[in-house]
């Protein structure tokens, strides 16, 4: 389980965790999206530029444990000029890696698949998925024309499921 | 097997295999007891069933292994405590024949259930003039809950009547359930009479009528298959401990559509989503409807008994009892002048079978019997209305289950004969 | 005894004898598990309490000898059962300083118990306007309730303040307690701070202005001698889990002219004395508020465990968890930057040590120490408002029992101390 | 426990049970009281001539258990020409001998000496209480210049204390 715990804490995640990407506020933001996990009490604030259908830049800040501010690094790095489509792709990937099913992660999101080893304590998954939740929820309601938007994952209670 | 009986027709259709009565008898430490010198004849199933090793032991390895509390705890017992529990609901929804574990609540029992689904679904959807239909061989669990509702919101509570043998008249069924009426909660079985009620008959001319539809499943789950989908009713509770599991744990199955639109039964931890001194949101289903710690080790522990059920086969259970109702009705219509209740015919009913002697109290012929080391149950068995109806302030019953054989049934007639020579009435 | 440590004072009056902890440790077996091939050091006990073999052993020997239904049942076991489950009530009586059997109920824990209060005394009794106090360190199982009540009634739900040192600030309580008040329902102590409120002092203030009492005691009755004539309350809540006992058993104690006058809660079997499809009346205290089924064979158990804390002693116990709670809180200051809550001084709290990392999540910290084999808390611990009003989303919670020791505290320390280095924060 | 059956069971019960004195109803009643327990379902029916504060006769009609019914029996032996404080006296020494605690009967209240038995069986107590209980409630209302009384033992739960 030392093994586990490192598995988790991948140096790759400990790096992000200790230097967040995208911690920069923007100065013109399309969309700003608040996510929070209450039970967890991660708290999440993010703003993205938009180029039509392109995020052109993005800022998170999260306030919540190594996985989430990791995680959520990761997507500031990795979203960055890239289509709301792909977006939406990537995100749905980094669900369904985190649920435990088999998925491929292609090289260039290498770092995402570092996250692999919350599978192992459900309990974490949501603090892992808290920022793709909150993205997704601000392209959405950029598409359906408002600005602000909120997520939670809070409730995403499938890891009980056996 | 003993040749001087009939034997009861066995459905055509059943081909699963016998239970191992050894074995099973085997299974359960209590049945090792003397009492008052005698072998355990346990006749009261219908109450509460007993347990077997690997149920007792469920809950030992529960408290020494992986004991902590669930859901919020990130560490490893905590982690191992909470998946253990939600594999029981899991379990429990595969049980009744496939539903989703959000739809899966657990309770302390039918009781519990019951009075979740008045408290919540009824307060916010039975109005001044509707209509409630029960039975009238309602245990009180289905009833009092219901009569204290209809109370409370000048509702109007019918009751389907029963036949001079004990089951659902239906003559009048359509003046009974109509378009007026809101929930239909009937029992699935009698507790009493041991009738199996045309549940999904019913349920189907309910929703007709546009009204919802509870079945008591307390005293049918645990001796025969349970397919809520095919019964077709939107509520259906039944209690652990009434088939071979722990004290403490009901089930609630719940349509998730209503489930969803109910507000919460009791409010506390674990079933919030966020706290503030002036509002307060819900978790998602199943949480809304549990709050404050569960009783973790005996749901826990349940999934022990459910497999165990499962193992020997819910089919196969429901042949052994319909065979052993069948030997014991015909060995207790044999001593004169005791007068059974509900259905003679085993494939119409289950293995709770009440009965009075003309001259010997039902309290008498407990006691008596108890001093032969045979337990059986006698009174209002929890309901009085019924009761009334058949013109009887007790009646004694004797209930099966799958540790019970012929001798058994043999051992209670005997005692049976020999009460009124020690009466002498 | 660590020499490196200045010791606690321990109170004057304290003569009691100390606890044999290695005697302790040897009763619980989980605690001889290896969890993640360490020694398992348990700092969980505010969520649950692991269990001694006398416990563990009281629910086996229960299903092995002695299960049947109860309160009806005329045989052998039925009367084995009844009295066993009678003796738990008579002693949890006795363990409050002597209340009266009627005055306790079973529920199946604090939150159902609170639960009760407010869906019989609260809602035949809290009108428009009236006033319902808590305090600001509420768990949410004594808080939701009164939300929802207040909200409900359109009553006003105050709360009294906590200071910077998590004591309630009585500066502005004749302001809050008012003849307005109705109910005032408050903790013995804060699972979050620690912290043990003046209950009897605020008892006293609150009957004065004519309001009802109920103290929640799910985190003080495991901890200290409880008497609740003393404290004066009029409703006191707690939960068997958290004293060494099976989980899915509470206590509720209620005044018996107040639990005369509430109507029923869950209706059903048990609770009734006549039933009528149109009328009902109801069985004498307590059965009145048991309905259905209970969990017996836990009810039974718990009796064990009552027992175990008694021959401990409940000043020995407190004597313990004080020195142990100053060692704690002691070493844990020695770790710069951890920023711990709640009152400093063991006198005037219990053992649930809640702290945060300036730069490590407690979701972290708990995990990281899980990997250590130690198992603490981390998160809202169901309090979410005082949270908020501490400034914390989560914190860490390591809280104490009778089988820890200084051995454990030193390893949570050790532990803290090689997570800074590993997170590198 | 054969013992104990016999013993609570005794051939004076039994005998009383086969034949219950007191069962022809009475021509002039003073006093009419029923009494049930609705859990047990045993029912009594009482019918009493005083004369002034002396039981003249007395009518039991009991439905229930053999020892509700031998309990009856003995009442209607043992009170008719008795005075009420006296009858009063025996109700309460039948209660307090079937509660456990140790009292002497007198001897020509010898049959009620048969009831000890019960105190064995908890559950059965009310049943041997329920024509005493019936019987000082008509007495109560005949004092208060009432003829018609009710009585339970159904929620005498005291056998549940230690
Ligand atoms: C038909 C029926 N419904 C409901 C109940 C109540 O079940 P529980 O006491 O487990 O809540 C019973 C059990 O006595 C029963 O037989
Ligand atoms: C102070 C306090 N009150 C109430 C509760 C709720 O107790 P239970 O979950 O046993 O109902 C707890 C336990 O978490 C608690 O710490």
């Amino acid at each position: 389980m030392n093994e586990q715990l490192d598995d988790m804490y991948r140096e790759i995640i400990l790096d992000h965790y200790r230097s967040p990407r995208g911690r920069k506020p923007l100065e013109k933001a399309d969309i700003k999206s608040d996510g929070s996990n209450p039970a967890c009490g991660d708290e999440i604030e993010m703003q993205v530029e938009m180029d039509n259908d392109t995020i052109k830049d993005i800022h998170v800040n999260c306030k919540g444990c190594a996985i989430s501010v990791a995680s959520g690094s990761m997507l500031a790095e990795i979203t960055k000029g890239k289509p709301i489509d792909e977006v939406r792709r990537i995100a749905e990937l980094v669900r369904r890696m985190l649920k435990g099913e088999q998925v491929e992660i292609p090289d260039d999101l290498g770092d995402i698949d570092s996250l692999r080893g919350v599978q192992q304590f459900p309990v974490r998954i949501k603090c892992a998925l808290l920022a793709w939740a909150t993205l997704v929820e601000g392209l959405k309601s950029y598409e359906d024309g408002h600005k602000q938007a909120s997520a939670s994952t809070e409730n995403d209670d499938d890891e009980h499921a056996e | 097997m003993h040749t001087n009986t009939g034997k009861v027709p066995i459905p055509a259709d059943s081909h699963q295999p016998r239970l191992d009565l050894v074995a099973v008898k085997a299974d359960f430490p209590i049945l090792d007891q003397r009492i008052n010198g005698r072998r355990l004849v346990y006749l009261d199933s219908a109450a509460t069933s007993q347990k077997p090793w690997v149920v007792i032991r469920a809950i030992t390895d529960y408290y020494r292994k992986q004991n902590a509390n669930i859901h919020r705890g990130l560490h490893f017992l905590a982690e191992r405590a909470t998946a253990a529990y939600e594999k029981t609901r899991a379990h429990a929804a595969n049980f009744m024949g496939g539903v989703q574990r959000e739809e899966v609540i657990f309770t302390r029992g039918t009781t519990e259930a019951i009075n979740l689904i008045a408290y919540t679904w009824g307060e916010a959807n039975i109005k001044e003039g509707d209509e409630i239909v029960i039975t009238e061989m309602e245990h009180h669990a289905n009833l009092v809950p219901w009569v204290i509702l209809a109370q409370k919101k000048k509702a109007v509570l019918k009751q389907i009547p029963i036949t001079f043998c004990g089951h659902l008249d239906l003559s009048d069924i359509d003046n009974i359930i109509t378009p007026r009426t809101k929930l239909l909660a009937l029992t699935q079985m009698s507790n009493v009479l041991g009738t199996i009620n045309p549940v999904a008959k019913l349920t189907e001319l309910a929703h007709k009528q546009g009204a919802i539809v509870l079945a008591d499943g307390a005293q049918a789950a645990p001796h025969m298959p349970i397919d809520v989908k095919e019964l077709g009713v939107d509520f259906y509770a039944f209690s652990s401990h009434k088939m071979l599991g722990p004290t403490g744990v009901g089930i609630l199955y719940g349509r998730r559509e209503l489930l969803e639109e109910m507000p919460p039964f009791n409010t506390g931890g674990e079933m919030i989503d966020e706290v503030h001194f002036d509002r307060v949101t819900w978790a998602e289903l199943p949480h809304k409807f549990e709050a404050g710690t569960p009783d973790i080790a005996n749901v826990v522990a349940f999934d022990a008994a459910l497999t165990y059920l499962e193992e020997l086969g819910l089919e196969s259970i429901r042949r052994h009892e319909m065979e052993l109702t069948g030997y014991a009705i015909e060995r207790l219509s044999q001593i004169k002048g005791l007068e059974i209740q509900g259905p003679r015919e085993p494939a119409q009913r289950g293995g709770a079978i009440s009965f009075t002697d003309p001259n010997i109290h039902p309290h008498d012929i407990s006691t008596f019997l108890d001093s032969r080391g045979i337990a059986i149950r006698a009174g209002h068995h929890c309901a009085q209305p019924l009761l009334r109806i058949l013109g009887k302030t007790a009646t004694a019953r004797a209930s099966l289950y799958i540790y019970n054989d012929e001798a058994d049934i043999d051992a209670l007639i005997e005692a049976l004969v020999e009460m009124r020579r020690y009466f002498g009435v």
